[in-house]
């Protein structure tokens, strides 16, 4: 795919509508679009306005696998931003990988991976806890549960946590993963019962949280003697959780619809007043989601002056893309750049604590950015580079993933 | 691992027996008796959430009002698909399979139109979210309702079906519909009112999931193969689902607190291959007739 | 006289040009993403087709077909991923990740490609054997049946997912470059790809087809409508069942393959419980009585979902539900009755004007053949 | 006139089965129907009872007409049928076979009228077993127990002494003489023995292809009617 | 002489009622055996037993010197037993020349009839079959629309076709009239000059006309044995089965 004078740049949306994980998705094509409004309204993309296409991969990695081709390879779009699971990020990536395609990955995930074809928008494992598990073990003590769903984001960002939680001297009383979509947390809450933590560290996802949040209470815990401190409970899930569920509890993310700066009052304001707003919230999922459009934006303009217009491939575009920062003026999280090795987002995390409307008020903010580094854990591994995965023997290995 | 601990994880199995159980007796009586493989039955579920949902936010009509509430309107749907669609297939088993696929992919789609794809939220009363301790065990009120409401209707359903009149009918219509018609049986009303009964049965459970999970148009899909499953092993009868949701709920919590709950799920359904493989027929069943 | 519908010779001259119009598109057409997709088709047209066989022919509701299927499929990505891994890094990335040191016992057969193929082929055919073998033996038969392959399917789903550093959980596996054979790189948009897989499809029909003709065939229908029965006639009902669900799981393990070989990856959504009855769904829309209804389905219900998807995005599945719905209620054997029907008004409007006179008809109320 | 055919046509699907069958039937009387194999006594069975796919024609019980009306009105005209091939209902007992039968009185008594039980003394023995482990001939005792729980005014028995021991056979015999004569219950009856038909019958009907060719007073069942409808 | 099938002390319960007690019998190879009785004397349980279709409590039965108690039904069929239900059982979904195609069960193996398109001398067999039962112009209907006794016709063809040394007819002429009953009686005689056949019956005169040996049970035992004569005459058969006009 090349750009071609005079003709909309296109860029695939390859997001679910329907299905179990529409309610995530659905949001980040709205805000997608709402993006690429914004930014041709103010004179598009290297002067040309940005054409999405979007499709609907009904929530069926096979549908994800087949419009990936179809947006590559008949539709020619020149990026894909796409996917808000791992598992269907897997299921493209081979395409994406085989045709050197470029996609942008707007959400967190657990790392591990180093390709020449992505770029995320969202914190890594590494990134996520660092302070969140801090932050708890000081305030509520040291002993810990991890519950999370039964797949690999849970698994490593856990193996993450647990390094920052030895870290701060704390004590892991248990981990239990819950078949993902599952709604019964019974036996769980009853090992947490027995275990008697001081705080609940939950990477449970999607419907499961929300029925965990729910039982939660039912069950006769207390939030101010065990908060839930959880990487993905938010802005949607507390208000369809009903707030009294959710109130007291703890989320990491660097972004929260209450953040108290110009650049997203701005942002909160526009997208809920405009077409793509119907859902009425933001959340730190469509954030990430939305600055990958202007990430994309960046590295195209970065690539055209570096190759020319007529020469801009979508691996051109992530060449270029390395360095690429978002500066508080468009960034409703604040700054944050892409790393140049490993095209993963420095970004700062915070904490926020719900409230009783379903609305979060921050508690901590790092005071810097943290970077993405994908093998934290893996130091055998070897580091990401620009080039592929450079192992211990030095040998680097495209691809990995 | 005291004997407390395993103590509540008994308590938590009848719990979550219970849960099995409610959503598949509605599932047991359209299967049991019309032998309709229902494949909508999540999403009546779901469409029995979503009318306490509303109820609830539009009208503001108090939970427990919303229960039996729920009832009458996913009865009436389900009146609506029988007289519609499912009448015809009677003598088609397989086909009511298909049909009602379709039927749960347009009520999902359906609802998602109307409400959109984001979950929605049922409030129950403030004393629901707190549990019971009894000594060293403990268990959720809104769950010992969950239960209570599942043994009134188990009871009900037993008296209906094998103290009234109607119930003789209904199991005469079932077995052979054409001489249950001749002797004054009038076999497309009991379709039609069993369809719907069974259908209300799973506004009733969907209302109380409602509370306990989630409000979301997918929510019925990951309860309608657990119900089949119960429904099938049980035998299509009413002491057949209740008794394999029984073991399944209590294997299920025991397995949980010995393993995690992905393994013990993994191990309830090998548990259910063996069981069927030695008793092919479920639970009391009845051996086939003579030749 | 009769029906064309049922006459042999017809049904073999349209299974000629069926597959003679899938065989000229690469020649004709060069769209590197109509051929992958097309492809992708008729792996799906593969599956629908051994639904048809075991349900539509041998009466055995399968809802398990994913079991084959992803086991084949898993045991081409497990070939394919030790393809891209070399001898100083014999161990995949993901198993790394959870920190295993050293290439399980599993994984090992599959670092030589012939014998990862015959394995992919193979375990997923004696499974089929051997669960079919000792169910059919237990004389469990239909809705029964239809479950217990529901939840051993279930089994595998959730086994699959909870032994992470084996199979890769949830996210599954995929492999980073494209299956080589004897050194050659198959790409997957290319003809040779596609070439592949129509083989396969029209192998797996050819077979099929001669299968339900035979006297096999015959037998197999017997059983479908009375087993009982057909056991005091002296055959033994669980072999011939256990054949003809161990075929269909067969021709679905060699889908398995080729899928994997299209798209480069596998994950437990492939044993998901909704793919699999998919796949009946397939068989069911395009009649399950009939081996190329049944492909056909495949093709055009997931054509639609392709090209129809996206037009109607909100009311898709409203399209889809609803069309289902019409389909079973008007068209019990899906859409070849129709051909079927049609072709019958046909054979009896011949039929008419050319014995008119015997219409105050004798002893039989319906024309004999 | 108790049961009027005019002009009835019966159908399976689009088959015409009965074609323009006309005969009456007069209260009290016994009417015996005969023919060959698949000349269709059972689908005129059938048809009185409404469980054919379509008919035509007027069908008549005691003036009303009843042919648009589903089985289960037609039921509670007072009709009470013994179906070729019995239609037990094999998960029920016998006690719950027998009030099915109930179920289509007009007085909509739920009791088992003790006649039914007196007749057959295995079913009385036995009223909670299950009726699908009942060996042929005592199913079909039951299902005459059954209909007879109707307290039909007609009373159709479709072959009723298949597969009954001979001494019951007789006693059968005997039972429906005396329903008919003494209870003044009409019977409506297909038998294949010319022999029973003989001694029981008041009037006879005989089938060939569908049409009634021959009817009247048993008296006039000529041994050539017999010969010409009746041998292969 | 030994018989085809022998049966020895064959004992059968359901649950606590005792159905088939202590009942023996034999029958010599050639010869036709009514087998008359009672309703529910255990008739139709015997066929049942012998054709494997239920397991006895005790007791042995042995078809042409080997033991059959415990084999499965079509290993029973394919030793050369072939079976007439009571109820007439046919393939319903199949046409009639498909049901007697599937009873003519030459090879049996699933895997080679896999390779076997033509049946050799399948025609001619069915040809002659299809007209005995008065079939021949209906070969091309579902068999599950024809008549009562076009079905006990049917069932009797698919037994013939499959050529078995022994047949069992568990009331082959219910519904059938009187002109066909003669027809069959001719057909049952012609067996008997290449097979065994054992028929249970409740119509006399057919049994008196058919019958080699008579055997006679009640609740589930033996009761009389001889010629038609003889158990005709036997005053506790006439007191439990026939009545004194039958037998008059
Ligand atoms: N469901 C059906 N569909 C089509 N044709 C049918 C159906 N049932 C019966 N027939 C046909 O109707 C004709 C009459 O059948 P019917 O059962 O009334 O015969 P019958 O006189 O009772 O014979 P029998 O003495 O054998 O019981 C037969 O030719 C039969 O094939
Ligand atoms: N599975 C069973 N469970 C309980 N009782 C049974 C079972 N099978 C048969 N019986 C009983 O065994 C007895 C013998 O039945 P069987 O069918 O052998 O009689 P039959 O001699 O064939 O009678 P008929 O002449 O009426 O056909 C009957 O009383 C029947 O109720
Ligand atoms: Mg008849
Ligand atoms: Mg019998």
């Amino acid at each position: 795919a090349t750009l071609k004078k005079g003709e909309p740049i296109k860029v695939g949306l390859l997001f679910s509508l329907t299905g179990a994980l529409a309610v995530p998705e659905e949001d980040s094509t709205l805000v997608l679009q709402y993006a690429f409004d914004e930014i041709n309204k103010n004179g598009g993309v290297n002067g040309v306005p940005v054409e999405p296409v979007i499709v609907d991969a009904k929530s069926d990695f096979n549908v994800y696998s087949e419009k990936t081709k179809e947006l590559i390879l008949r539709e020619k779009v020149i990026a894909l931003f796409g996917c808000y699971t791992s598992a269907s990020r897997k299921a493209i990536l081979p395409t994406v990988m085989q045709r050197d395609h470029l996609l942008y990955y707007p959400t967190c995930y657990e790392g591990a991976e180093c390709t020449q074809n992505t770029i995320c928008t969202g914190p890594l494992a590494n990134q996520h806890s660092q302070d969140l598990i801090p932050f708890m073990v000081e305030k509520f003590g040291k002993k810990v549960f991890f519950v999370g769903s039964n797949y690999v984001w849970p698994k490593e960002s856990n193996k993450n946590a647990k390094v920052w939680l030895e870290k701060a001297g704390g004590e892991l009383l248990g981990e239990e993963y819950i078949p993902l979509g599952s709604s019964e947390f019974g036996p769980v809450l009853g090992k947490i019962r027995d275990a008697k933590p001081d705080f609940i560290f939950s990477t449970v996802v999607g419907a499961s949280d929300i029925a965990f949040h729910k039982q939660f209470k039912q069950e006769g815990f207390k939030v101010d003697s065990m908060p839930i401190a959880s990487l993905t409970t938010g802005e949607i899930e507390t208000r369809a959780m009903g707030a009294d569920f959710g109130a007291g509890h703890f989320l990491s993310a660097p972004y929260f619809q209450t953040l108290d700066n110009p650049t997203n009052q701005k942002f909160v304001e526009g997208f809920l007043k405009s077409k793509y707003g119907k859902n009425g919230t933001t959340h730190y999922n469509m954030e990430e989601t939305y600055l990958s459009a202007y990430v994309f934006k960046a590295g195209l303009e970065k690539a055209a002056a570096a190759v020319g217009v007529e020469n801009v491939t979508p691996r051109s575009i992530r060449d270029n893309s390395g360095g690429i920062r978002i500066e508080d003026a468009v960034s409703p999280e604040g700054l944050i750049w892409i790393d140049e090795n490993n095209f993963n987002t420095w970004l700062k995390p915070k904490i926020g604590q719900c409230q009783a409307d379903g609305t979060f008020k921050i508690v901590k903010a790092a005071d810097k950015q943290v970077a993405p580094d994908p093998y934290s854990i893996y130091p055998d591994a070897g580091t990401c580079t620009k080039d592929g995965l450079k192992g211990p023997d030095g040998k680097v290995r495209k691809n990995v993933i | 691992m005291d004997l407390g601990s395993l103590l509540n994880a008994l308590i938590l199995g009848v719990s979550i027996a219970s849960i099995w159980l409610i959503a598949a007796l509605g599932l047991t009586i359209i299967y049991g008796t019309a032998g309709v493989i229902n494949m909508a039955h999540g999403e009546l579920i779901m469409l029995g959430a979503y009318s306490s949902y509303m109820l609830q936010f539009y009208l503001g009509l108090p939970y427990l009002l919303c229960i039996p509430a729920s009832f009458f309107i996913v009865a009436f749907v389900g009146l609506v698909l029988e007289r519609g669609l499912i009448r015809y297939l009677y003598n088609r088993p397989l086909d009511t399979l298909l049909a009602t696929y379709g039927v749960s992919l347009v009520l999902m789609q359906g609802v998602r139109l109307i409400f959109g794809s984001d979950p929605k939220y049922i409030a129950a009363p403030a004393a629901f979210s707190s549990n019971i301790s009894l000594g060293f065990a403990s268990i959720s009120t809104f769950r010992v309702v969950i239960l209570g409401v599942t043994a009134l209707l188990v009871f009900g359903l037993w008296l209906l079906f094998y103290k009234t009149r109607f119930g003789v009918q209904v199991r005469a219509v079932m077995q052979n519909k054409e001489m249950a018609a001749s002797f004054g049986i009038n076999s497309g009303r009991i379709y039609m009112l069993t369809f719907a009964l069974g259908a209300g049965l799973a506004g009733v459970a969907g209302s109380l999931f409602g509370v306990l999970a989630i409000v979301l148009p997918t929510m019925g899909a990951s309860y309608v193969v657990q119900a089949f499953l119960m429904v099938v092993v049980g035998g299509g009868s009413l002491a057949g689902s209740v008794a394999a949701s029984g073991a399944t709920g209590e294997l299920q919590s025991v397995l949980a607190f010995f393993t995690n709950d992905t393994f013990a799920r993994f191990i309830i359904f090998v548990l259910i291959v063996v069981f069927l493989r030695f008793r092919p027929q479920g639970l009391f069943a009845q051996a086939g007739a003579r030749r | 006289m009769g029906n064309i519908y049922h006459n042999k010779t017809a049904q073999w001259i349209v299974y000629a040009v069926f597959f003679a119009i899938l065989a000229v598109i690469p020649i004709k057409i060069d769209d590197s993403f109509l051929l992958n997709q097309l492809a992708t088709y008729g792996v799906y047209g593969m599956l629908a087709l051994s639904i048809s066989l075991c349900w539509g022919f041998g009466g055995i509701l399968n809802l398990g077909q994913g079991i084959a299927f992803g086991l084949g499929a898993y045991g081409m990505a497990m070939t394919m991923q030790m393809q891209s891994q070399d001898a100083s890094n014999p161990i995949p990335p993901f198993m790394l990740n959870n920190s295993l040191d050293h290439l399980p016992l599993l994984w090992q057969p599959f670092q030589n490609t012939t014998a990862g193929l015959i394995l992919s082929v193979a375990v997923p055919t004696l499974f089929c054997a051997v669960f079919g073998g000792i169910m059919f033996r237990a004389r469990v038969s239909g809705p029964f049946f239809a479950i217990m392959t529901l939840a051993m399917l279930s089994a595998f789903y959730t086994i699959i997912i909870d032994r992470q550093p084996y199979t890769g959980g949830v996210n599954g596996l995929t492999p980073p470059s494209a299956f080589q054979f004897a050194g050659v790189e198959v790409d997957p948009y290319s003809p040779t790809a596609y070439w592949v897989v129509f083989c396969f499809l029209m192998g797996a029909t050819v077979v099929a087809k001669l299968i339900t003709q035979s006297s096999f065939g015959l037998v197999t229908q017997a059983i479908r409508d009375d087993a009982e029965r057909v056991r005091f006639l002296g055959y033994s009902v669980a072999g011939y069942e256990t054949v003809i669900y161990t075929v269909a799981g067969l021709i679905a393990a060699i889908a398995g393959c080729c899928w994997v070989m299209l798209v480069q990856y596998v994950s437990p959504a492939q044993l998901d419980v909704s793919f699999s009855l998919s796949m009946v769904i397939w068989a069911a829309i395009g009649g399950r009585h009939s081996l190329l209804g049944s492909i056909f389905g495949a093709f055009i219900i997931q054509g639609a979902q392709s090209y129809l998807g996206d037009t109607f995005l909100a009311t898709w599945l409203l399209i889809l539900g609803g069309f289902f719905i019409i389909v079973v209620r008007f068209l019990p054997n899906g859409l070849a009755s129709l051909l079927e029907s049609g072709l019958g008004l046909l054979a009896a409007k011949r039929r008419s004007s050319s014995a008119a006179v015997e219409r105050n008809g004798d002893a039989n109320p319906m024309p004999a053949e | 006139m108790l049961l009027n055919f005019d002009n009835v046509a019966s159908y399976y699907g689009a088959t015409k089965i009965l074609k323009d069958f006309t005969f009456e039937m007069e209260k009290g009387q016994c009417l015996c129907v005969l023919g060959r194999n698949g000349v269709g006594k059972t689908t005129l069975m059938r048809t009185i009872m409404g469980l054919t796919d379509k008919s035509t024609g007027a069908i008549r019980v005691n003036g009303t007409e009843i042919s648009g009306k589903p089985p289960h009105i037609r039921a509670t005209y007072g009709l009470g049928y013994v179906p070729q091939g019995r239609g037990i209902l094999s998960d029920f007992t016998v006690r719950e076979n027998i009030l099915l039968g109930t179920f289509a009185r007009a007085d909509k008594a739920p009791e088992i009228p003790e006649l039914c039980l007196r007749i057959f003394p295995y079913l009385k023995e036995n009223l909670d077993k299950r009726a699908g482990l009942l060996s042929g001939g005592q199913k079909q005792q039951l299902a005459i127990a059954r209909a007879l729980a109707v307290g039909p005014q007609i009373l159709l028995l479709d072959e009723p002494t298949e597969g009954i021991q001979p001494n019951i056979v007789n006693e059968i015999g005997e039972i429906l003489k005396m329903l008919n004569k003494e209870l003044g219950i009409s019977l409506i009856l297909t038998e294949q023995h010319i022999k029973v038909a003989r001694k029981l019958g008041d009037a006879f009907l005989m089938v060939d292809n569908g049409r009634v060719v021959a009817r009247g007073p048993i008296a006039e069942m000529t041994d050539e009617l017999v010969e010409k409808h009746m041998t292969i | 002489m030994a018989g085809l099938l022998e049966i020895h002390n064959l004992s059968k319960s359901f649950d606590a009622t005792k159905v088939i007690n202590d009942f023996s019998l034999e029958v010599v190879e050639g010869t036709l055996c009514c087998l008359v009785g009672p309703n529910g004397a255990g008739k139709t349980t015997t066929l049942d037993l012998i054709t494997g279709r239920i397991k006895p409590t005790s007791g042995k039965i042995i078809f042409a010197g080997e033991d059959i108690t415990a084999k499965h039904e079509h290993v029973i069929a394919r030793a050369g037993i072939g079976r007439k239900f009571q109820v007439p059982a046919v393939l319903r979904d199949l046409t009639v020349r498909q049901n007697l195609e599937v009873s003519y069960s030459r090879q049996t193996n699933p895997f080679w009839n896999l390779f076997k398109f033509r049946n050799a001398g399948l025609k001619e067999k069915l040809d002659e079959i299809a007209t005995l039962a008065g079939l021949k112009d209906r070969l091309g209907e579902r068999a599950g629309i024809l008549s009562h006794g076009e079905t006990q016709w049917l069932e009797i063809g698919m037994v013939l076709m499959q050529e078995p040394r022994l047949l069992l007819m568990d009331e082959p002429i219910a519904g059938m009239t009187e002109g066909e009953i003669e027809k069959t009686a001719r057909i049952f005689k012609d067996l008997r000059k290449t097979a065994t056949l054992i028929v249970v019956e409740h119509d006399m005169g057919f049994v008196r006309e058919i019958a080699d040996v008579v055997t006679v049970m009640h609740m589930g035992s033996l009761l009389a044995q001889g010629t038609i004569k003889q158990v005709e005459s036997d005053p506790r058969v006439r007191d439990v089965y026939l009545g004194e006009q039958e037998a008059a």
